[in-house]
C-alpha cells in the first residue's frame, strides 16, 4: 500500500505543458528520488503534491495522498493536509524562513495552525523537534532569529518545521543544493535518520545524481515533463535503459583529458597576501577589529598550467580571486602577473590588465542585457592600444565565437536569445578574444546543468589544446576541479591548507580538512561508472 | 496652552451637545481678513491693529465717527488760540484705564511725547510734526503748542496712532493692551482670535454687547464658507465682492456697502522714462476703462475717481471726464510722444485682489494701445522694498487708504516722484489755513492740478463691504479710518 | 495591466496634443477679455464657459496645459540631469566621502519642507514660472539621485560590471556605458511619476500665487481665481480641477503601466 | 549599530549646521525688511531706523546668525519681529494645532490605507484590487486644496455638519477640538492614504513572492493566514519609511489646507511670517521642521529595529 500515488499527472501552466502523464509512488518509510535537469518538471511535481501550483496551472490525472484526492480537494482541505499529512523542505534555506519571527515560533506555528495542541504543548514539541534536527536548546534557544543561524542550521529549522506534526510524507526540493559539501552530507544523514525514525515517506527532488545514489530506495528520472525511467536505485544504476539516463550519468562523472603543461615558468606570483576587512565596532570607542579574509597566502601559477582552487563558502577564495584580478587592494604581500603588480593603486594598469581575463559563474548576470554579442565579446578590446576595427574586428569576433562552438552570425543577437550554456561559451569567447596570458574561471560551470557542464568542460579541454591556455579555476565542486586542473590549492579560513598535483591530492590527501572534504563529496557508485 | 485634563474632556461632551444651539445674544463674532501683528496701534502701521482696538479698547483726544466726522473723545472740549499755534484740551473727568488707574493729563503728555520722540517707532510720526510742546496745565487740562499752524491737528489726533496710553501698562501693550475704551482685552489666541469683553467702568455710554470675538480669516474662500456656515456673525471688509450678491439674496444675511478712504490708483513712476512725458501719462489715463475694472475686478463695487480724493468728501470734484476711456486718443498721444509702436514696462501688483485682478485688466487694456506691461506679483514686503523705497518700477496698483492724503503729491521723493512747485505751494497754504471755505477751495485746486498732470491713473474709490447676520445693528457703514467700532453694536430683539 | 498603460498614454497624449495645438490654434485668444460676458456657463460658443474676465476657458485650459507641461518637464529634467549623475557617482564610489556627502545632502534636501522652501525661493527670486521650475526641480534632484544610486548599487554587484572592471574601464565609463542604460527603464518610470507630481506641484504653487504669472494661464491659478466663485460659477473650479486630475491620472497610469511593462523581473518570467 | 549610530549622530549634527546656514542665508537675502513692513508707507526713515535698532536688526548678519543659532541650542528661538513675543511660545501654540492635525491625518490615512492595501494585495489582479487601485490613482491625482474646497462646500455650507474652519481650541474639550480638525485632517489624509495604500500593496506583493511565504503555505497556513502572520509585518518596513516622510510632510505641508480652513497652525504661521518678513520666525520654524524630519527619520530607523530583528544587535 503506497502512501503517495501519482497517476498520469499532466500539467500545463498558462497553456504551456509542464508535465506529461507522470506516474510515481512513495511507500511509507521509502525514499524516492526524482531527478533530472532544469526544465524536467521535477519541482512542479512536488508542488502539485502540496497543492501549491501557480493559479494559472491546470492539472489532470490523479494524486492520492494517503487516501486524500489532492487534485479535487478544496483549498481548506489542502490547508489541513499541508503541514500535518505532508511537510516540505525547500532549496534555499537563507530565504525560506520569515526573518522577523523567532525559530521557535515558526516551528510551533506548524502545530498551532492545525490546532493540534495547546500553545504550551506546541512549544514543547517545537523544542523537541529542534533538538531532534540537531539544534540543541543550549546553543539554539527558541528565541533565535533566522539571521543568527548559518545556512545549514536554517535548513535544520525548516526540516523541524516540516516534521513537527510527524507528517506521513516529506517532500524535499533540492534540500542541499545551496549548501557546502560537508553540510550537505550532514543534512542528508539527518533526513535519512528521520525517515527511519518516523516511518515517513520521503520524496526527494534533486539534480545531483551522486546525492541520490546513496540515499534513495528508488529513482525516478525525468526529462521535459516525462518520466523516462524509474526503478530501484541499485537496479537502475546497474542497468540503465533509457539513453537520457545514461547520458546523465556519464555527464555527471565527465572527465576530460588535458594536454601536458610546459616546463614551469612563473606567470602569476602570489606572495604572502593578506586581505582584511573592517568589522563594525561593537562598542562606541572599542578599537576597530578586522576580519582576515585572506591570511598570508602564497602560490605560483606557471605559464601553461591549469591551477585549481577549492574551498567551501566563506573560506576566502572569492576575496583571493578579486585580489588576483586586481579589483581590490591587499593589505600586505604582492600579486605579480608577469612580474608586474596587478593592483597599482588608483587607475588600472592597462598593460597588466590585458594579460588577464575572467569568466564568471552566473551566465545570466555576466552580460549587459542591452548590448549585442559583438559588443559584449569585444569589451576587452578597450585594453588594446590599437584595437582591430572594421573587417579585422569582425574577423576577430567570428573567430572567437567559432572557437567556443558558436556561429559568427550570433554576433548580432542579444544575450537573452541564448541558453545558459551558450552564454558561458560567449563569456569564454570574451575572455579569449584578446588572447590573454591568464584566464580566471570563477565557479564558471557551477550554475550549469550536468550535460551542459560536460560540454563546457570539453570545450575547455579543446581550447587548452588550441590556445595553450593558462588558467586559475576556482570551484567548490571537487569532481570538476579534479578533471580540469593540473595542480590544486585547498583553501580554508583564509589559508591554503594543502597544495599539490591534482591527482596526488585527491588520491592521497594530507591535510585532515582535505580528507573530510573529499569524504563528504557524494560520489556515484562504481557499477554506474562501469556501465 | 493649557494641558488637556479629563475635566476638559467632560466639558467637551457638554459642549458637543450644545453645538449648534443658539448663541447668546450678548455675544458677537466678527471676522476680519488680517490678524494684527500685535495690539499697539502707536507703534505699527498695520491697519489690522486699529481694526481691533480703535475705539473698542483705545481712545484718543478726538475720534472719528462712522460718517467721517471728528468729535470729542477723551477731550471733552478744546480751545484754539487766535494764531492757531496753541490748543488747550479739557479732559473728561472720571476716566480710568482698564487696570483701574486714572487717565489724566500726565498720560496725555506721555502718549504724545512718546509718539514724537527721537526714538519713536510711531508709523505716523508725521502727524505730530507740528507739535512743539505738550504741557500739563492741571490734571484735566493739557496744552499743545505748535511750531506752525496746522488745520488738521484735531483730525490728526483722531487717528489710531494718537490714542492715549498709560506709562504703567506700556511695557506689555503689544500683548495686553490697556486702554480706556468700552471694551477690555480678554484673550488672544494667535493665528485664530482675539476676545474682548464689556468694560463695566466705562466713562461714556456702555457697550451693549457682553463679549465680542474677532476671528481672522485671510483666505477669501474660507471667508465665504465661514459666513455661509454662520461661524461668524459679521465679516467686516469682506474680501470677495463676487460673493456679495449671494449674501444679499440670502434672507439670513444683510450686506452693507460703504466707502473707505482708499483711492485705488495706477501709480506711475513720474521720473522713469517714458512716464516723465505727460503725453505718455495722459495716454495711460485714456487707455484705461475704469468701469470695466470696477466690474471685472470688484464686481461693480467702487466709485470711479478722476483724481486722488474721496468722492464722499464735501470738497471732492468729479474730474473723471479728464481721463475718459478713449484708446484711440491714447494711441494718438503715444504716437505724438514718439512711441507709436508702444513700449514695455513693469506692473507691480501687491496681494489684494483689487490690485491682482485689476492689474490683469489694466495690463490687457494697456496692451490694446501697444503698451506691454509685464505683471510682477509681489508681496507687501517686496513692494515696500522695491517699489516704494527703491522706486524701481514702471507702474503699480495700490489703494491709498489713509484719509486726506492728497498731501503725498507734495513730496517729490514720494514713490511716484511727482515734483510740481505749484502743487506744493497749494499744499503749504492749505496746512496754514483753518478757514473751511478757503480750505475747500485749495483742496479743489490741488485735485485739479494732479488730474491735469495725469500724475497717476485714478481708478476708483475702494468700497467697504460688510456682511452681517440679520439682526446685527449699529455697525459702521463706512470706514473713515480702519476700525471695527463695536461700542454701539447690538442684536435686534 | 497594458490597459492601464494604454489609458494613461491616451490621456497624456490628449493633454500633450492640446498643448501643442494651442501653439497654432485656440478657439479664442486666451488673453482677450470680455468683461460683460463673464462667468458664462459652457455653451456652444464657449465650450467650457468663460471666466471672471470673460475669457474663453477652453482656450485657457489649452494654453495652461502648455504651462503645466513645460514647468513640470523642465523641473523633472533638472532633477534628472543633476540627480542621475550624482546617484551614479555615489554608487561608483560607494562608501567613500563623496557617497557620504551626496547622500547626506540628499537627506538634507528631503528634510526641508518643500512648499515652505518654494515660497521662500519665490520670496527671494520673485514669483514666476522659472522660479517655480527651480523650486520643483531642486526637490527632484534627490529623488533621482537616490533611485539611481539604489539601482546602480545592485548593478555594481553584477558580474558584467566586474567583467568591465577587469577590462580596465574606469568608474565613470562603466557608469555611463553599463549602469546608465540599465537604470534607464527605472528612470523613465520614475520620470513619469515625477512629471505628474510636478504638474500637481505646479498647480499647488500657482494656487498660492507662486507659479507662472498672468496673463500666462496656469491651471493652478485658474483654480485660485475660481475659488471664491465656486458657488456662482461652478465650472470655473471644475474645469481646471478636472484637467489637473485627468492629466495626473493619465501620467500615473502610464507610469504604472510602464513599470509593469519594463519591469525586468516580469520580463524574465515572460521570457 | 553603535558605530552606525555615532556616524549618524555626527552627520545629523553636521546636517543641522548646514541646514541652519542655508536657511539663514536664503531667508536673509530675501528682499524686504521687517521694520519697514511694520511701519508702512508713511513712516519716516528715522522711525524705521529706530525700530530696526529696537529689533536688533542693525547688528551684522553673522552676529545675528550666531545669536540665533546659539540661542537655539538652549531652546531660545529669539523674539518675533512683528509679534514681539518669544518665537518658542508662538511655535508651541501653533504646534498644539499642527501636531494633532498631522497625527489625526496620519491616523486616518493609516486606518484607510492598511486595510485597502492589504485587501488589494490579497485580491491581486481581481476586481477588488482594480477598484482599490483605481481609487488610489484618483486619490493621488486630486489636488488636496481642491478637495478641501469641495468638502467645505458640501459638509460645512450645505450639510452644516462641521464648521467651515477655525479651531475651537482644546480648552473647549477634546471632542470640540477634533471636530474642528476633522475636515482638514480628511483633506490632508486623502492623497497620503492613496500613496500609503499603494506602497502597502506593492510591498506586500513583493513579500508574497518571498520563499518564506511558500514555506508558510507548506505548513498549512491558508493564503489569508500567511498574508497576515508573515506578510504584513515584513511589508511594514517600506511602509514605515513612507509614514515617517508623510508625518513630516503633514507637519509642514498643511500650509494651503490651514489657509482654506483658517487654522492657526505652523504652516500658516510660516506663510504669514514670510510675507511680513518676520525672518526669525521663518528661520526658526523651518529649522524646527528640518530638525523634526531628521528626528522622525531617526525614530523610523529605530522602529525598523522593532519590526526587523536583523537590525537589532545581540549584546
Amino acid at each position: 500500500m503506497s502512501l503517495l500515488e501519482i497517476d498520469n499527472l499532466s500539467l500545463a501552466i498558462g497553456g504551456t505543458p509542464i508535465l506529461n502523464e507522470v506516474s510515481l509512488s512513495v511507500a511509507p518509510g521509502e525514499i524516492v528520488a526524482v531527478t533530472g535537469e532544469s526544465g524536467s518538471g521535477k519541482s512542479m511535481t512536488a508542488l502539485a503534491v502540496m497543492g501549491l501550483l501557480p493559479s494559472d496551472a491546470r492539472a489532470s490525472g490523479a494524486i492520492d495522498l494517503d487516501g486524500a484526492d489532492i487534485l479535487s480537494s478544496t483549498e481548506a482541505e489542502m490547508c489541513r493536509l499541508r503541514g500535518s499529512a505532508v511537510g516540505m523542505v525547500f532549496q534555499e534555506p537563507m530565504t525560506a524562513l520569515n526573518p522577523v519571527m523567532t525559530i521557535g515560533d515558526q516551528v510551533a506555528e506548524t502545530i498551532l495552525v492545525h490546532k493540534a495542541m495547546s500553545p504550551e504543548a506546541a512549544r514543547q514539541r517545537a523544542r523537541e523537534m529542534l533538538d531532534r534536527v540537531g539544534l540543541p536548546a543550549g546553543r539554539f534557544p527558541m528565541s533565535r532569529y533566522p539571521h543568527e543561524l548559518s545556512g545549514g542550521q536554517r535548513q535544520r529549522v525548516v526540516i523541524a518545521m516540516a516534521i513537527a506534526l510527524r507528517p506521513k510524507l516529506l517532500i524535499a526540493d533540492e534540500p542541499t543544493t545551496a549548501l557546502d559539501v560537508t553540510t550537505q552530507a550532514q543534512i542528508l544523514d539527518l533526513l535519512k535518520s528521520l525517515v527511519a525514525d518516523f516511518e515517513m515517506g520521503l520524496l526527494m527532488i534533486t539534480h545531483d545524481l551522486a546525492v541520490v545514489a546513496h540515499l534513495a530506495d528508488r529513482i525516478v528520472v525525468m526529462r521535459r515533463g516525462d518520466v523516462v525511467e524509474t526503478g530501484e536505485t541499485a537496479e537502475l544504476l546497474a542497468h540503465m535503459q533509457h539513453p537520457y539516463t545514461k547520458m546523465l550519468f556519464q555527464a555527471s562523472t565527465h572527465k576530460v583529458s588535458l594536454p601536458v603543461p610546459p616546463a614551469p615558468e612563473p606567470l602569476l606570483q602570489v606572495r604572502n597576501v593578506v586581505r582584511d576587512y573592517r568589522l563594525p565596532r561593537t562598542r562606541l570607542f572599542a578599537p576597530v577589529e578586522h576580519f582576515r579574509a585572506v591570511n598570508d597566502v602564497s602560490f605560483v601559477l606557471n605559464r601553461g598550467e591549469r591551477l585549481g582552487l577549492v574551498g567551501e563558502s566563506g573560506c576566502g577564495k572569492s576575496t583571493l580571486t578579486r585580489a588576483v584580478l586586481g579589483l581590490e587592494p591587499v593589505q600586505s604581500g604582492a600579486i605579480l602577473l608577469d612580474g608586474l603588480p596587478v593592483h597599482a593603486g588608483g587607475a588600472p594598469d592597462i598593460s597588466v590588465r590585458r594579460k588577464m581575463q575572467v569568466v564568471f559563474q552566473d551566465p545570466f548576470g555576466s552580460f549587459n542585457p542591452r548590448h549585442r554579442v559583438d559588443r559584449l565579446v569585444t569589451e576587452p578590446f578597450h585594453l588594446l592600444d590599437e584595437p582591430p576595427r572594421g573587417a579585422a574586428r569582425k574577423e576577430a569576433i567570428a573567430e572567437a565565437l567559432t572557437a567556443v562552438g558558436l556561429h559568427p552570425d550570433d554576433a548580432r543577437k542579444y544575450i537573452h536569445e541564448f541558453s545558459g550554456g551558450q552564454r558561458q561559451r560567449i563569456a569564454i569567447a570574451r575572455a579569449l578574444i584578446i588572447r590573454p596570458e591568464l584566464i580566471v574561471f570563477d565557479e564558471a560551470v557551477s550554475a550549469l546543468d550536468v550535460s551542459v557542464r560536460a560540454q563546457i568542460l570539453d570545450l575547455l579541454a579543446e581550447l587548452c589544446g588550441a590556445y595553450d591556455l593558462t588558467y586559475l579555476f576556482i570551484s567548490h565542486d571537487l569532481s570538476v576541479v579534479r578533471t580540469v586542473t593540473d595542480r590544486v590549492l585547498v583553501m580554508r579560513a583564509g589559508q591554503i591548507v594543502e597544495q599539490g598535483d591534482t591527482e596526488a591530492v585527491f588520491q592521497n590527501p594530507q591535510h585532515p580538512y582535505t580528507r573530510s572534504l573529499i569524504a563528504a563529496a557524494p560520489q556515484l557508485p562504481e557499477p554506474a561508472l562501469a556501465s | 496652552m493649557k494641558p488637556i485634563s479629563s475635566l476638559a474632556f467632560a466639558s467637551a461632551i457638554a459642549l458637543a451637545a450644545s453645538l449648534g444651539a443658539a448663541q447668546a445674544q450678548g455675544d458677537l463674532t466678527v471676522a476680519l481678513q488680517l490678524e494684527p501683528p500685535h495690539l499697539d496701534p502707536t507703534s505699527a502701521a498695520a491697519g489690522a491693529i486699529d481694526s481691533v482696538v480703535y475705539s473698542n479698547i483705545f481712545e484718543g483726544l478726538t475720534r472719528f465717527m462712522g460718517d467721517g466726522s471728528i468729535v470729542p473723545g477723551l477731550a471733552e472740549s478744546w480751545e484754539i488760540s487766535e494764531d492757531g499755534l496753541s490748543y488747550t484740551f479739557r479732559l473728561r473727568e472720571g476716566v480710568t484705564f482698564h487696570d483701574g488707574t486714572a487717565m489724566d493729563a500726565e498720560d496725555v503728555k506721555f502718549s504724545l511725547d512718546r509718539a514724537r520722540a527721537e526714538d519713536s517707532v510711531n508709523a505716523q510720526k508725521a502727524l505730530f510734526e507740528a507739535i512743539s510742546e505738550v504741557e500739563v496745565v492741571d490734571p484735566l487740562t493739557v496744552k499743545l503748542t505748535l511750531s506752525e499752524a496746522n488745520g488738521l491737528l484735531l483730525f490728526n489726533l483722531a487717528w489710531g496712532d494718537a490714542v492715549i496710553v498709560a506709562p504703567e501698562s506700556i511695557a506689555d501693550i503689544k500683548t495686553n493692551p490697556v486702554g480706556t475704551g468700552a471694551f477690555k482685552f480678554v484673550d488672544w489666541v494667535q493665528g485664530d482670535r482675539i476676545e474682548i469683553a464689556r468694560n463695566p467702568d466705562y466713562w461714556g455710554t456702555p457697550a451693549v454687547l457682553d463679549t465680542a470675538t474677532f476671528k481672522f480669516i485671510s483666505d477669501p474662500t474660507a471667508a465665504f464658507a465661514a459666513v455661509m456656515a454662520e461661524d461668524v456673525d459679521v465679516f467686516s471688509a469682506f474680501p470677495a465682492p463676487e460673493n456679495l450678491p449671494q449674501f444679499e439674496a440670502d434672507p439670513r444675511f444683510q450686506v452693507l456697502v460703504g466707502s473707505t478712504e482708499g483711492e485705488t490708483i495706477l501709480a506711475t513712476n513720474n521720473k522713469q522714462p517714458p512716464f516723465d512725458d505727460i503725453r505718455v501719462r495722459q495716454a495711460l489715463a485714456h487707455a484705461i476703462d475704469r468701469q470695466s475694472i470696477i466690474d471685472g475686478a470688484m464686481f461693480g463695487l467702487g466709485i470711479p475717481i478722476g483724481t486722488h480724493f474721496a468722492p464722499h468728501h464735501p470738497a471732492y470734484v468729479d474730474l473723471t471726464g479728464k481721463s475718459g476711456y478713449d484708446p484711440d486718443k491714447a494711441r494718438a498721444l503715444l504716437a505724438e510722444a514718439g512711441l507709436a509702436d508702444g513700449f514695455e514696462t513693469t506692473l507691480h501688483l501687491p496681494p489684494p485682489s483689487y490690485a491682482r485682478r485689476g492689474g490683469e485688466i489694466v495690463a490687457a487694456q494697456l496692451a490694446e494701445v501697444g503698451i506691454k506691461a509685464e505683471i510682477i506679483n509681489v508681496e507687501w514686503a517686496q513692494w515696500l522694498e522695491s517699489v516704494f523705497r527703491g522706486k524701481n518700477f514702471g507702474l503699480t496698483i495700490v489703494s491709498h487708504t489713509e484719509p486726506m492724503d492728497i498731501g503725498i503729491y507734495a513730496r517729490p521723493d514720494y514713490y511716484f516722484q511727482y515734483d510740481n512747485k505749484a502743487f506744493q505751494d497749494v499744499m503749504a497754504e492749505l496746512n496754514r489755513t483753518t478757514d473751511e471755505a478757503r480750505r475747500t477751495e485749495l483742496l479743489q485746486q490741488a485735485q485739479t492740478i494732479i488730474a491735469d498732470d495725469y500724475v497717476n491713473g485714478y481708478l476708483f474709490e475702494l468700497a467697504f463691504p460688510t456682511v452681517a447676520k440679520v439682526g446685527v445693528q449699529g455697525l459702521w457703514l463706512n470706514a473713515p479710518t480702519q476700525a471695527t467700532d463695536l461700542t454701539a453694536v447690538s442684536w435686534a430683539q | 495591466m497594458t490597459r492601464n498603460l494604454l489609458l494613461g498614454a491616451l490621456l497624456s497624449m490628449l493633454v500633450l496634443l492640446m498643448a501643442l495645438v494651442s501653439f497654432v490654434w485656440t478657439p479664442y485668444d486666451h488673453v482677450a477679455m470680455n468683461i460683460p460676458a463673464k462667468l458664462q456657463p459652457p455653451d456652444a460658443e464657449h465650450w467650457l464657459g468663460t471666466d471672471h474676465f470673460g475669457r474663453d476657458m477652453f482656450s485657457m485650459i489649452m494654453v495652461g496645459a502648455r504651462t503645466s507641461i513645460a514647468v513640470a518637464l523642465v523641473a523633472v529634467g533638472i532633477g534628472m540631469l543633476l540627480g542621475v549623475p550624482l546617484g551614479l557617482a555615489a554608487a561608483a564610489r560607494k562608501g567613500s566621502w563623496l557617497d557620504e556627502v551626496i547622500m547626506r545632502g540628499n537627506d538634507l534636501v528631503f528634510a526641508f519642507p518643500s512648499l515652505v522652501i518654494a515660497i521662500l525661493i519665490t520670496a527671494v527670486l520673485g514669483a514666476g514660472a522659472v522660479n517655480a521650475i527651480i523650486a520643483i526641480g531642486i526637490f527632484n534632484i534627490p529623488v533621482f539621485a537616490r533611485i539611481t544610486r539604489g539601482a546602480a548599487l545592485s548593478l555594481w554587484e553584477r558580474d558584467f560590471i566586474l567583467a568591465a572592471r577587469v577590462a580596465g574601464k574606469s568608474g565613470a565609463r562603466i557608469s555611463f556605458e553599463h549602469i546608465l542604460p540599465n537604470v534607464m527603464n527605472l528612470l523613465i518610470v520614475q520620470g513619469t511619476i515625477q512629471f505628474s507630481l510636478g504638474i500637481l506641484a505646479e498647480a499647488g504653487l500657482s494656487y498660492v500665487g507662486l507659479g507662472a504669472q498672468p496673463p500666462t494661464p496656469s491651471w493652478g491659478r485658474m483654480l485660485a481665481d475660481a475659488q471664491t466663485m465656486v458657488s456662482i460659477a461652478p465650472h470655473l473650479a471644475l474645469v481646471p480641477g478636472v484637467a489637473i486630475v485627468l492629466t495626473v491620472l493619465g501620467l500615473n497610469l502610464m507610469g504604472d503601466g510602464l513599470r509593469d511593462y519594463l519591469d525586468p523581473r516580469l520580463r524574465v518570467s515572460r521570457a | 549599530m553603535l558605530r552606525y549610530s555615532l556616524k549618524r549622530l555626527i552627520s545629523l549634527v553636521l546636517s543641522l549646521v548646514v541646514a541652519s546656514l542655508v536657511i539663514f542665508l536664503v531667508i536673509e537675502v530675501a528682499p524686504g525688511d521687517p521694520a519697514s513692513f511694520m511701519l508702512g508707507i508713511n513712516a519716516q526713515p528715522d522711525t524705521v531706523a529706530a525700530l530696526r535698532s529696537e529689533l536688533g536688526l542693525d547688528v551684522p548678519k553673522w552676529q545675528r546668525y550666531l545669536d540665533w543659532a546659539g540661542g537655539m541650542l538652549i531652546g531660545d528661538f529669539g523674539t518675533s519681529y512683528t509679534y514681539r513675543t518669544p518665537v518658542s511660545e508662538m511655535i508651541a501654540d501653533r504646534l498644539w494645532v499642527s501636531l494633532p492635525l498631522a497625527l489625526f491625518a496620519l491616523t486616518i490615512s493609516t486606518l484607510v490605507a492598511f486595510p485597502a492595501g492589504i485587501y488589494a494585495a490579497s485580491r491581486r489582479g481581481r476586481a477588488g484590487d482594480a477598484a482599490v487601485m483605481g481609487a488610489t490613482q484618483l486619490g493621488v491625482a486630486i489636488p488636496n486644496f481642491w478637495f478641501a474646497m469641495m468638502m467645505v462646500l458640501v459638509f460645512a455650507i450645505n450639510l452644516r455638519w462641521f464648521s467651515a474652519g477655525g479651531f475651537a481650541g482644546w480648552d473647549k474639550g477634546i471632542l470640540a477640538g477634533l471636530h474642528s480638525l476633522t475636515l482638514p485632517a480628511i483633506s490632508l489624509a486623502l492623497p497620503q492614504a492613496a500613496i500609503l495604500a499603494r506602497v502597502m500593496r506593492s510591498s506586500l506583493l513583493d513579500i508574497l513572492g518571498e520563499d518564506f511565504m511558500r514555506t508558510a503555505r507548506a505548513k498549512g497556513l491558508s493564503r489569508g493566514q500567511a498574508l497576515w502572520r508573515h506578510g504584513v509585518r515584513n511589508a511594514l518596513i517600506p511602509v514605515l519609511t513612507i509614514i515617517g516622510l508623510q508625518f513630516s510632510f503633514l507637519l509642514a505641508g498643511a500650509i494651503i489646507i490651514e489657509q482654506v480652513f483658517y487654522l492657526p497652525g505652523l504652516g500658516r504661521l510660516v506663510f504669514q511670517a514670510i510675507s511680513s518678513r518676520d525672518l526669525i520666525v521663518v528661520e526658526s520654524v523651518v529649522m524646527l521642521l528640518v530638525f523634526s524630519v531628521i528626528t522622525v527619520n531617526f525614530v523610523v530607523d529605530l522602529a525598523y529595529a522593532l519590526v526587523d530583528p536583523r537590525l537589532r544587535r545581540r549584546s
